[in-house]
């Protein structure tokens, strides 16, 4: 993998958004970690919150909190209306055609187990394939290729050429296999923070009859998302990562497939009418919601969505693109640390790298001691560390609240790793 | 004047309590049922039909909150000589400001069930449309 | 159903439990609702939240937030920490052999789907039983439906009594129809508040070679529970039901099944390892929990479980039993209120009833003006309904923070409602 | 003393950069494979033993963090002249007082990879017993 990246783009994040300013509303940076300032560069895996966000949570639950849906009273009336007003938000943040197409789930990888199990148990056989990508994370991965197993169905992986982009060129062979029904990709790779081209795969797929399944958990925290422009029939995103709390995500699906698919969990609320022979089932997005919805949560992750918006995704966009040219630029100085994946004007805020000779492991051990958070391992991604011939590798992400002092930090840091370990 | 009395005004209280065009009609030219499952509101309509596919007749039978059956009562009585389009056409406006009263989300299914159960009669027997919101899936109503 | 209850059990709050008191660890509590104070007479559906839980969670997001498990630094340990001490939290709670058999799911509903599907679709066939209870709640009616009709198994209720009460004395004939593979019921029903003879139940589930699946999210919160005592095999709870936040539960499940059993979300975390050509799992807990976790709310549900421990189980349920009782003695004061369910003495603090001629709609509005919060509809119990020959009842519930008074205002409230509608 | 030199402190630097019984044996009367997989740790164990099932040599070959192959390495030192019962006992804290440094729960996993590997060679070599707290699933050795 290539070390290349746009040298030009310097880092002039005071004319696009103040990260500085901004880390002012995340109250974890106020502690210090083994005596020094936390530089947290871990937001990939999930993000840190803003205090908008929680005390919209708190709020919630002491002046609005109630079960929803079926209360007569005041609260739940109250309960009922919060909750929806997120859906809204979370319909306007993907620009989905209808809140009714938006469904609440725990993460990311819920709502594509949902699709999976919902769509694929019902429409997958022998003879037909479910393709996903090699830098497929395991939640877009394993969900596809499990329900491949259960139906019968084949499994293919469009495979990444050596700048960690989908080789395309190997579509048609894939085609010539199976009858392709299902395509299944992250918009943006965790890993090596690729940017994949879903609109063409999602017209691929739609030339086969498939459905086209987009993994948006990394790149909804990150960049306007539009599924009606990308085109694809479903979308995933987990509110963890995007400013907001734990335990609560969204599935957007378009109503004609929802609408003709199973349901998936069944229960308590998500039915028509319940009896001994036969139950039937409510309408969207009720019938995908079985049970009492994390509702606190959505209403935190309708409050990040506030928070995000207001910064601006466009912003937020352009100052990650310069973190991460700065970084992969600072990286190169260091003739002993490999960096991959595409070149910065082609990625996300995230830098995956290894030392020469020093595990992962260690690496991001030794950054912890000077506070410094990263991720070492293997990102979910194990069919791409093959690809890499790695057992796993540094990653360091950045968020609107990355400031370049913390990248330098790190590359201070990653001297003493190889003093240490040299 | 009360909460209560703003929901419950007297003109709704009477029509729960002398419902107007109660029972069904037999033989009928449209009917349909529906239901609210959260509430457990039931709600049946037939209706006879005249030149135009003008509505002549209509009556209705069921059960639940004062509001479902007030309303459908007050409904029965506001589309008797309109036609089956103009049904179908009708917002749900027209019936709630018949109905005069502050509604909450959870209610308001209450008030328009009957007005559903009426536009999905006339949609099996004339093919008049369905309200866009309810979705490709509308074979039965459900109001949830 | 009779109207009988324990008549002798009067209201002694004080010798037991201070709801008085309680009530100031409620913030919900300081608001007026049209003018008077809330009475919530709906814990059932879901509890309020203690201030001591709301702040343990955001403690945690302001100080301790990080992905769980994977990270190496020091916020990702502390992260882990928390949750595997709730996960032991959940396990003292209901006394399960080992914390690796406690499995975080988003609530009660979700765990009941886990092993529908995972050992549900594996397990079952033509020629099976699946069996329920004729006073289950939809969430552990539908998925036993759901999955027996999806695997061809037959599906079976055990009817109620005339006191709301299980007929034990159908189980033969029942077991005549088919190889009784699975047995669900709730341990204390939503609708009633009847408690059922899950130790019995087991007993004859195992005769049968059956799974016994106990439905815990209405005993959960308001008695001591102990798997073990219970004899089940698997046993559901969810947190907002019991001070806890929304968005997160638990599932117990004995290892030994656990471990025999396919997963059922698959993706990031539950892997051991990732290839082409098939994937491997990991070990419990982890094995069943696929993608990020409902961190916060687990750590809130540890938080809750502290809470109703210090109080005390035991007290809980005693003072619960004697608001049931007093509620139980008021209602039968006026002649055109039908209440339903076993007596005061074989109850949990749940009351539900009809007043003659008024739908349960218009009771509860009309309470919601006087401030009183009750539940009007079929409280996902179509069944049940059926059986009581009603589309719909009112319920009233009760907990640690119920007062007396509370219940002489709903008492108040239903004469409005009988002028009113009368 | 900082941090670092507390967890890396000299000794296992030494193990890491220069690991004692490297390499596998060929033939080996147990022998075994396992991964950390949240970090990519591999550790091979081959084992020859003598009478009584006490072994004679012991080599073992892997990749990974500086604390699991160092772990690794001061373990093939302590476990040579133990019988295979021996090591199936051993308690987990035998080897971490022998590293003697701080460890954190994810850490630990890094620490006890080499001996649950060791452990489970002589277990499907001579059945002796596996940890309790593996459960009965641990056909493959996962440490998670
Ligand atoms: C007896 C019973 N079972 C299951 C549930 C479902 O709980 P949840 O909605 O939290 O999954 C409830 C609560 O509504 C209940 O009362
Ligand atoms: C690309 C991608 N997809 C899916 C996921 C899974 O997200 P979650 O764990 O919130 O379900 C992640 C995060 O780990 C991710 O980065």
């Amino acid at each position: 993998m290539s070390r290349e990246y746009d040298a030009d783009v310097a880092v002039t994040a005071k004319t696009t958004l103040d990260a500085q300013r901004l880390r002012a509303d995340f109250p974890i940076f106020e502690q210090t970690f083994h005596g020094k300032p936390l530089a947290f560069l871990d937001s990939a895996a999930s993000s840190q919150k803003p205090r908008q966000m929680l005390e919209a949570m708190t709020h919630f639950y002491e002046t609005s909190y109630a079960n929803v849906h079926r209360g007569v009273y005041q609260l739940a009336e109250r309960a009922t209306e919060a909750l929806e007003l997120s859906r809204e938000k979370v319909r306007a943040l993907l620009n989905a055609p209808s809140a009714r197409e938006v469904i609440f789930v725990r993460n990311a990888t819920e709502g594509i187990n949902l699709v999976a199990y919902a769509w694929g148990l019902s429409n997958l056989g022998p003879g037909d394939l479910v393709v996903v990508t090699e830098l497929e994370h395991h939640s877009n991965f394993v969900p596809w290729q499990y329900i491949a197993h259960r139906t019968g169905a084949g499994f293919r992986m469009i495979p990444l050429d050596d700048h960690g982009q989908l080789r395309l060129d190997e579509l048609d062979s894939i085609a010539r296999e199976g009858n392709v029904k299902v395509v299944a990709t992250g918009v943006v790779s965790n890993s090596l923070g690729t940017m994949n081209p879903v609109d063409r795969l999602a017209a691929w797929a739609h030339e086969h009859g498939a459905i086209m399944v987009a993994d948006g958990a990394q790149s909804a925290p990150h960049m306007k998302m539009d599924v009606q422009a990308l085109g694809c029939d479903f979308v995933a995103i987990s509110a963890h990562k995007m400013c907001g709390p734990s335990g609560v995500g969204a599935l957007w699906g378009k109503a004609e497939l929802l609408e003709r698919m199973e349901p998936f969990l069944t229960g308590g609320h998500m039915i028509r009418s319940v009896g001994v022979d036969d139950s039937t089932w409510g309408e969207l997005p009720h019938k995908f919601e079985a049970g009492t919805a994390p509702m606190a949560e959505a209403v935190g992750f309708g409050a990040a969505i506030d928070y995000l918006t207001e910064i601006g995704f466009d912003a937020i966009e352009r100052y990650e693109h310069e973190l991460a040219a700065y970084a992969l630029d600072k990286l190169a100085e260091l003739p002993w640390v490999t960096s991959y994946g595409p070149p910065a004007d082609r990625r996300a805020g995230i830098v995956s790298f290894n030392v020469d000779g020093v595990h992962p492991h260690d690496v991001a051990q030794v950054l912890d001691f000077e506070g410094i958070a990263i991720r070492a391992g293997h990102h979910c991604c194990q069919p791409l560390m093959r690809k890499l011939g790695v057992a796993a590798t540094n990653r360091a992400s950045f968020y609107l609240y990355t400031i370049p002092d913390e990248i330098d930090r790190l590359v201070d840091g990653l001297h003493k790793v190889r003093k240490a370990f040299g | 004047m009360g909460e209560f009395e703003q929901l419950y005004r007297e003109l709704i209280l009477d029509h729960y309590k002398s419902p107007r065009n109660h029972g069904l009609l037999d033989p009928a030219d449209a009917s349909a049922e529906g239901q609210n499952p959260l509430c457990g509101d039931e709600i049946a309509v037939t209706v006879r039909l005249g030149a135009d596919d003008r509505i002549e007749e209509v009556g209705f039978d069921g059960r639940g909150c004062a509001i479902s059956q007030a309303a459908t009562s007050m409904l029965t009585d506001l589309v008797k000589g309109k036609t089956a389009q103009e049904v179908a056409e009708m917002p749900k406006d027209d019936l709630l400001d018949e109905l005069g009263i502050p509604l909450t989300p959870v209610r308001l299914k209450c008030a328009i069930l009957g007005l559903g159960v009426l536009k999905l009669a006339l949609h099996k027997a004339r093919g008049t449309p369905l309200p866009e919101e309810w979705g490709t899936s509308a074979r039965d109503l459900v109001l949830e």
